[in-house]
């Protein structure tokens, strides 16, 4: 599923941050893995990185198997990612036709992303798909459990159509998820007495999951309710909250930075929220805000914004040479627009921080520069004596015409 | 007048030892604000920034400077701590710069703020500012700013003092501007600051900034349908965000679309609030307000 | 009148299947209780003792039966989440008869009572009876108690009874009798229960029953010094346990000595609360106690 | 130290429970281990069950060590059961001395409690000793952080001769115990930068282990701060709550059942809370408050009671001739007083447990019995057709009355 927001009418539970911060994806094999020592249950299954490894993989599990491309993406199944195979000839093909290329699914750029990973797992007889999920639910700034029986669909999809079929519980920190609330909640899925107990545990262990390892959000989508009744997660995604990651330097190591784009994965690293997007005014401002204002002033000009970015507010020079190498390495930048609205962030550490990458990269493109507040007048000087081509704008929108008409 | 803050209020600034911690007290002292003490832990006894006495402790900040409004600057694994710290030292208003504060700490300040009766701005947020008043509690550029009785409410930083800069160059001065901070916990929303700007006899209108994400905006314009009596314009920013792209572990995700931007320009429209066009216009609309209210 | 329940008390009883649950269900139907509802997980559709109709959750039996308070008697691994049950689904008045919840759950609890604006009677209680009213939320013996105006509060539960049977005997009728129950941490306490008897037309005088260990009664003392109007009796118990014995295993600990049950009667009397001599002086100091104050 | 409750002015900080309900000791190697698994640093040390193991101990810390038995009893030290030696003789001949045998301290009675283990730790050199202790304080409902510059010493002495002297952080179960609570109480420790970081991660140690292990007291004392201003827990008590042990199976294991009192020991596995008194009458009540009740009312008539006994709400038949079989069991007792006022336990239930018990045993010694309340009638009969020497009593003042006058 993607990363949007889940909202129910006016009710939304938190699935992403703003623009600025952000969560670390983990592979659907690891977070199962997660998932067993918090005692929910996954079908037995192993990892492959090669295709004899899957053939192995497949005859341990007696010959028949599902085979699933580990991508942050989903999906994976449109894209072609996932196959449930009877011989290990199909098991190799497969394999072998998926690791080491990139998967194109409807949720990645036209590239895709690479696989370096199957996930091999048993087949399980479904009689029915379940969602369940643990997030927050920003309104009430309480912990959330939501589930629903229309499992195995993509979950803000049914939170429009039908938003009456997820079901949600607020969870109080101090008490924790309580019996009776996955009473409640196990009793919207009809399951009979021993699979609402199973499911019941679920629910418990996926909170304990959420809390102590600090995510963002949980998910088991679907959890299958299998010919025998039992209850299984066949699918797992655990967002880490990365402002919180220094608590758990073991989850550090989950990351995987292949799954990510390398401009957006470099801006990561340097704390610098940057978003490719599709025109060629490169942007750099600061604050997200002020950036999305920004964009949405390029748009009314007619103009299209080649990128997000909020250099973040107690840039040093260093940071902001980062930000402006990575707007400038975008081969579809053409002119840059700055507007810089000093706080936090002097005018003129910014401005020494532009001239600095312009310098290491030896660019020449054009900029328009409006910049206002904190040693404004030091920061325009010292770009006013620097060489650069800069036109000087004191509105965001005469920086936007002047941008604009650049040839 | 203004809210919140006023001549009476007495700063403490925890933090106030660190690069930024210090460089804002001097700020927040040169707008006029009584910037009473910091508080370090071990550092105490030391002066800086003149004459303004450093403390290991809030509680004894207060006992000794009568300070009433907190304004932090702690990295974020010690602002839980830091928060709390203030909000047991019977401190009544926290104002919290820093970032990047675990989402499930927020949980539980969130919690505890309530039942002790404390307000909390931010996270992550600008702070508020009290141009009559000289009261400056936050990073803003003191110097955009113009004593007079427009109200400013943001979810952004650097877009505030945007919408400011607009205002002041049209002449249009502020009774009280305020940046509730962009996490998804916040301590004060938008319903909070509008209830009290509606209480606020200095305050005559207001500028609403929201921006795609959440429901915050949408919770504001049921109160100002149900309760507001003053004049409100209000700017959604985002709008040309592309919907669902899927982010790399930079950026997250872009929350929203166009139409959540639509949907909330839409519910602010139908509660009665001018719409801002772009974020060019935020100056020349509440001018438009102000003469259309004469 | 009389306290927290009268005729317009509507009793839902969780763990209504159980052996205490059915037996005490009944014994309150027999008093003349309105048992509204009753509620075991799993056994919702079933009825009990005549017609009392069992239901799945508390929340269903509240919006089906128009409970106002709950009466709890599962096991004390599943009664906080019993009562959280009960307080989330808006009933007011929780009575908990369970003993054995652990000291750290009733701490979260506590937590979570106050936030909600629920009134909590124990846990590890008697309960609480309005003769008067023919309300008996609990597991005394109905037949001891008498209509009349005087209150009795006590931390005990058979201790309780004998006073409650001491005055009867005496043809001394009780306006309401609660036993808040012994544990260390309890949702109402003395204090609270003074207050109530303060404010109750239908009181005249009260009995308290406080023993050794704790500060409870040092604070009810300090509540009737300062607030509480009306003629009240107090007896201490414990005077003869003997100082720190170290106990086994079995009976933890003797928490008082006689100078503490000695500092409990020195606060009450200072309070001027009249002190029942031994236990065996309950219904005749009451009756000293009417019979100065006519 | 004794396990009463500890007061400074009129607040309360719970180090035991009412009557009726417990805390599990353990030993003290025992708590230090859970100390280890929390961070607190503790001494290095083995534990000895055999004079060799001891000698074998004291060898490999290098010749000298301090010897400590291990008993659920403070006062050890005065009782003899601590000693510093400086030789593999003077190690052996004390743990000869001790292993085996039974230990009498100023909190134990004069049979003394048996010694099976040693603590054979290293020496520390102290500058100072500390007291650090986690409970709950009953009046805000909130667990507490204690400390104290005044360490090794009994703590309720401290806080009756001078209370100033401890100081208290109540800790909100949300938040749990903060770095700003550590670095306040450290300041009242008067200890340098370095120990008083120690000291906020041994508060914060000690806190989760109370938390987590769900105890009703962990206590450090002394914390001593070495010659090198390091700090080291020298001794260690943890008791854990008996309610709560269901949620720590592994904690069942540690109790030692050779320190209780044998009555007492039968009485806590039947879940009966009696107490070993020294009078010779024999109480049966029902009910914690009724039963101090009746010990008040037996002493105003000049008797002395043999027991403190509540039998507990929901009593059964066979519970109640257990606690009459153990009131049976004391040679001291020479008469039974029963008080029973019927709620949850019924007086026909009672009265058949009374029977049951007295036919077990063969006893023939007389009762006084006043009976109230639910059944009072079949119970009374009961007894009346028994055959038991019964006299009835309708108030308890007459029961008193009627058994002491028993020749």
């Amino acid at each position: 599923m993607s990363n949007r927001e889940l909202r129910i009418g006016n009710r939304v539970f938190r699935q992403g941050r703003r623009w600025g911060s952000c969560e670390m994806k983990i592979h659907e094999h690891q977070a199962k893995a997660l998932f067993a020592r918090y005692g929910i249950p996954v079908p037995k299954g192993e990892v492959a990185t090669t295709p004899e490894e899957a053939v192995q993989a497949v005859r341990n599990l007696g010959g028949r198997a599902v085979l699933k491309a580990q991508v942050h993406a989903g999906g994976r199944g449109k894209g072609g990612g996932i196959k449930v195979v009877q011989s290990k000839e199909e098991a190799s093909e497969f394999a072998a036709g998926l690791l080491g290329k990139n998967l194109v699914t409807p949720q990645t750029d036209a590239q895709g992303v690479p696989v370096s990973h199957l996930l091999v797992e048993e087949l399980a007889g479904i009689s029915r798909e379940l969602y369940l999920a643990v997030t927050v639910d920003r309104g009430r700034c309480l912990p959330v459990m939501l589930v629903s029986k229309s499992g195995g669909m993509n979950i803000e999809e049914v939170a429009t159509t039908d938003p009456d079929a997820i079901h949600a519980e607020p969870i109080d920190p101090v008490l924790g998820f309580l019996p009776y609330q996955a009473r409640r909640l196990a009793d919207k899925l009809d399951l009979n007495d021993g699979a609402a107990a199973m499911a019941g545990q679920i629910m418990s262990g996926l909170y304990r999951l959420f809390v102590q390892q600090d995510c963002s959000l949980v998910e088991i989508n679907p959890l299958a309710v299998t010919a025998e009744g039992e209850l299984i997660a066949l699918d797992a995604k655990v967002d880490l909250e990365d402002d919180a990651l220094f608590r758990h330097p073991d989850n550090q190591e989950l990351a995987d930075h292949t799954q990510e784009n390398e401009l957006e994965a470099k801006a990561a690293a340097l704390a610098i929220a940057y978003v490719k997007l599709d025109g060629n005014v490169g942007c750099l401002v600061n604050g997200a805000g002020l950036a999305m204002a920004t964009m949405d002033v390029i748009s009314t000009v007619g103009a299209a914004p080649a990128n997000f970015l909020d250099v973040g507010g107690g840039a040093s020079e260093e940071k902001v040479a980062a930000a402006v190498t990575i707007i400038l390495s975008d081969p579809d930048v053409d002119r840059v627009l700055v507007n810089i609205f000093g706080g936090i962030l002097r005018c003129d550490i910014a401005a020494q921080g532009i001239i600095q990458a312009y310098k290491n990269t030896g660019s020449s493109l054009p900029l328009a520069v409006r910049m206002l507040g904190t040693n404004v007048e030091p920061g325009k000087k010292i770009l006013r004596e620097s060489g650069l081509d800069v036109t000087f704008a004191n509105t965001m929108i005469e920086a936007a015409h002047a941008i604009s008409q650049v040839r | 007048m203004g809210i919140l803050i006023d001549e009476r209020s007495r700063i403490v600034v925890q933090g106030i030892t660190g690069r930024e911690g210090g460089f804002h007290a001097k700020s927040c002292l040169d707008y006029g604000t009584q910037v009473v003490a910091g508080v370090t832990p071990g550092r105490g006894g030391q002066t800086v920034e003149g004459n303004v006495p450093v403390f290991d402790s809030v509680k004894e900040a207060v006992e000794k400077t009568g300070a009433n409004v907190s304004l932090i600057f702690v990295p974020a694994r010690a602002a839980m701590d830091a928060v709390v710290e203030a909000a047991d030292a019977r401190v009544g208003l926290v104002v919290c710069i820093s970032e990047g504060i675990p989402v499930q700490d927020m949980v539980k300040l969130s919690q505890y703020l309530d039942k002790m009766g404390v307000r909390l701005i931010g996270p992550n947020c600008p702070g508020l500012i009290n141009p009559a008043a000289a009261c400056k509690v936050g990073i803003m550029p003191g110097s955009i700013h113009l004593p007079g009785r427009t109200g400013v409410v943001s979810r952004s930083g650097t877009l505030t003092y945007e919408a400011v800069g607009q205002l002041t160059a049209l002449g249009i001065g502020q009774s009280s501007c305020v940046g509730i901070g962009g996490d998804p916990i916040i301590g004060t929303d938008f319903v909070d600051i509008l209830r009290l700007f509606n209480d606020d006899p200095a305050t005559d209108q207001v500028v609403l900034i929201g921006e795609i994400g959440g429901a915050m905006e949408q919770d504001a314009a049921a109160y100002i349908k149900d309760g507001f009596t003053k004049p409100i314009c209000a700017l959604i920013v985002g709008a040309t965000a592309p919907p669902g792209k899927r982010m790399g572990h930079a950026g997250a995700i872009i929350t929203g679309d166009s139409g959540r931007a639509k949907s909330k320009v839409k519910a602010l429209r139908d509660a009665g609030a001018v719409i801002i066009p772009t974020p060019a216009d935020i100056g020349e609309t509440a001018q438009n307000l102000l003469d259309s209210n004469k």
